[in-house]
């Protein structure tokens, strides 16, 4: 049940509340919208076997890579790694399973779990090898493959501001997968550089409405990883 | 004396937890709105694309803008946000409203509803009432006890099309407050005034009454 | 192709694009994000044989319900239409073709088209009148319906404020359809009360970007349905 | 002299009509960014989530929420907008961006286009580039003609996998401008001081050449 008045949380309080072997997806596209502060901590607790669902996997040093450094991820859900040599060889290695996916499609399967649905009808990659292993279907004389949807435990989210009773304005391409993740999971974690009293945020301004979000953390940009330093990317 | 229908409101309004995300929908539902303490922390959720309704005060110009999903001037408290049709119905298939109040024509013991179509007589559509029903956790039935002709309206089996079924979780009429369970229908709160027997002619459905735990409203 | 830079248009040169036969998707739940001036520009332009998308079909003296009035609709997907009782005369009398969806399925279904996919899997409406007809299949073992997207010719849509390029800015609960709409139409025509330069609109408040916008047409709040009265609903 | 790479910027520049919506891959694509006059009035995509992209001035400090798609800081023009994912490939997968220039490990005569995997060796992803080389109208190749080793990419058939079937436009080097028909690959521009004997021995593809229509460039 929501509790629109008890959302405000440590950083320790929300992260010990995920335990091991726990699906999550973590929002961001390269650093923008990755919410570092929640990544450190979840490092620094130790819960391990993790799923991940990531657009990519960060860098070796930052983010998720520091997690996939540290051996706590078994398996990760993205669509380029392009940018951390450390995941491209756990992954020929054979020590961390990666599923791949086209990006628009990652977004859409994570976006149809956050509507509600099982799955969704493409065209994208038929003729490819990205079909391999799809299930695919005739409609109106035409062949689709039928992508289903992805869920998670938990998604650990990155916002410009809030409010204390959970709702997100992103800024810039901090945008990116932040909001479909804040859907799709069964929990979410939001980390804000700014939360505000309700009231504060303009009603359409709103990215993420309340309602999708368990808990809010506030995070000092000048020690997050988002403040600190420009990256290579 | 208040109304039949003031009272089905006032025992509704018993049943909204501070801090929940509630929809209310056309109708009667509606009017629990002007029944929530202004100070309670409650977000009321209406299908066509807004958290957070209040109630616009009687002299206050409106927004035209802003209407709830019964076509009623609204305004936003704060906290509110304003969204699309596809992310409204997202909240609800998700099942991020808490609670929802419906009216209804028939409601069975098996929790079953229907609300939205009279075959011949009156089908407007279905709008937003089937995936409330069908996925919203807590769904409280508002309605008279008895449909105008005096015919029960609790019923045994609903006859009309269902909205969704085995979705009611309670059902408050001006003469009883009814919780469905896997053994049927027990009425948790009689009327004032009201006595079992009474209660028992003008409901089709069979009733479990546990006349020691048997409260009042 | 595109043509940013050509897209402010006046009300009668963009409706006049509309050819009888044409299928539309009309932004709106009741009045709010109704676009009064195109539909009432559509009325006076006289195309006919028209099937109209929309929630709802308005009250019979307004928006749409002046076009099924002066029976130039043949067809309505909608989901409610219980203001307009001429609407339901029309349909019982069979002189028009209504097709109902539940309000939240047909968001999806619009939405489904503006996402480029054939459809979506659903179990909405499962056990219930609504699933007659429709194609089901088994996924992980359980049962869900085929809710193929919704695609139109055009789309008109409302907004609050609007940018040269077609940036839509939407307010309130006008929101509704419009921005599922212009994703899913071929050609997409926007009123909006205001338009700015480009570059007045900040970035991450635009709600429909203007790569979806083929016309944008400036219309006065004051000589606006929206803006003249305050409906029943 | 320029570069050959600077040679296929300049020559991809002008593809560019004003008004259009374009998507830039990474890479060589990227740069093209700087051979637009910024006064022409062009939304650049990234599918990272935004339209609108500029170039930052090389003293300006970034924002560090603002990159493209290839993780580089980037400006925003007026008229930018920012989005989610999920809409962005909406935008591209409903073929509202006009045109994509991208880079090839190979590409093919039928308009096949490999450039994101080598089995083996490279597979880090395919990113967003598959939605774009399936969805976008105009895929404009932009790669050198021949790989370090000095062995033809542009070929009768992609050995490669692929990123789209049939999804290329045209495509330019540092050699030629060749444009995609049903008939096979068709050059439209040669380089100054390059014959076509030299041009054919470079290439493993078939290559259609009407030499009293060939441009130079």
């Amino acid at each position: 049940m929501t509790l629109l008045n008890q959302k405000h949380a440590t950083l320790e309080a929300a992260i010990a509340e995920i335990p091991d072997g726990a699906s999550i997806m973590v929002g961001g596209f390269g650093s923008p919208g990755t919410p570092f502060a929640l990544l450190d901590e979840l490092l620094a607790q130790g819960q391990t076997r993790l799923t991940l669902i990531k657009n990519d996997a960060n860098e070796p040093d930052i983010g998720i890579g520091r997690l996939i450094r540290a051996g706590r991820v078994d398996k990760l859900i993205t669509s380029h790694i392009g940018l951390n040599r450390i995941a491209i060889e756990e992954m020929n290695r054979g020590r961390l399973a990666v599923e791949m996916h086209p990006q628009g499609l990652l977004a859409e399967k994570i976006r149809c779990a956050g509507a509600g649905h099982y799955g969704f009808l493409t065209d994208i990659g038929l003729g490819t090898e990205v079909a391999e292993g799809r299930r695919e279907i005739e409609c109106d004389g035409r062949t689709w493959a039928i992508e289903p949807a992805i869920h998670a435990d938990v998604a650990l989210v990155h916002a410009d501001l809030a409010d204390a009773y959970g709702n997100l304005v992103y800024r810039g391409t901090a945008i990116n997968f932040n909001p479909l993740m804040a859907m799709a999971a069964d929990r979410v974690i939001a980390q804000a550089f700014r939360v505000e009293a309700p009231g504060q945020l303009a009603p359409a301004s709103i990215h993420t409405p309340c309602a999708f979000v368990s808990h809010i953390v506030e995070v000092d940009p000048a020690t997050s990883e988002q403040g600190r330093r420009a990256h290579a990317v | 004396m208040p109304s039949d229908q003031e009272r089905i409101l006032a025992r509704a309004a018993r049943e909204v937890v501070p801090g929940q995300i509630v929809n209310l929908g056309i109708g009667l539902p509606t009017r629990l709105f002007h029944y929530l303490p202004p100070e309670m922390e409650v977000l009321v959720h209406s299908e066509n694309g807004v958290l957070g309704c209040q109630p616009l005060d009687h002299d206050a110009a409106p927004d035209l803008e802003m209407i709830d999903s019964g076509g009623a001037y609204i305004g936003a408290r704060p906290g509110a946000s304003v969204f699309d049709s596809a992310l409204s119905f997202a909240m609800i298939r998700r099942s991020r409203v808490d609670v929802t109040f419906m009216g209804a024509f028939e409601v069975d013991q098996q929790g079953n509803l229907a609300n939205w179509k009279i075959p011949g007589k009156f089908s407007p559509g279905i709008g937003g009432a089937m995936e409330l029903a069908q996925k919203v956790e807590t769904l409280v039935v508002l309605c008279s006890h008895n449909d105008k002709h005096g015919n029960p309206k609790i019923l045994k089996r609903c006859r009309l099309p269902l909205t969704a079924p085995r979705c009611v979780t309670r059902i408050i009429t001006e003469k009883a407050v009814m919780q469905v369970t896997d053994a049927g229908l027990e009425v948790l709160d009689i009327a004032e005034g009201l006595d079992v027997a009474t209660l028992r002619a003008a409901t089709e459905a069979d009733l479990i009454i546990d006349d020691d735990r048997l409260g009042r409203f």
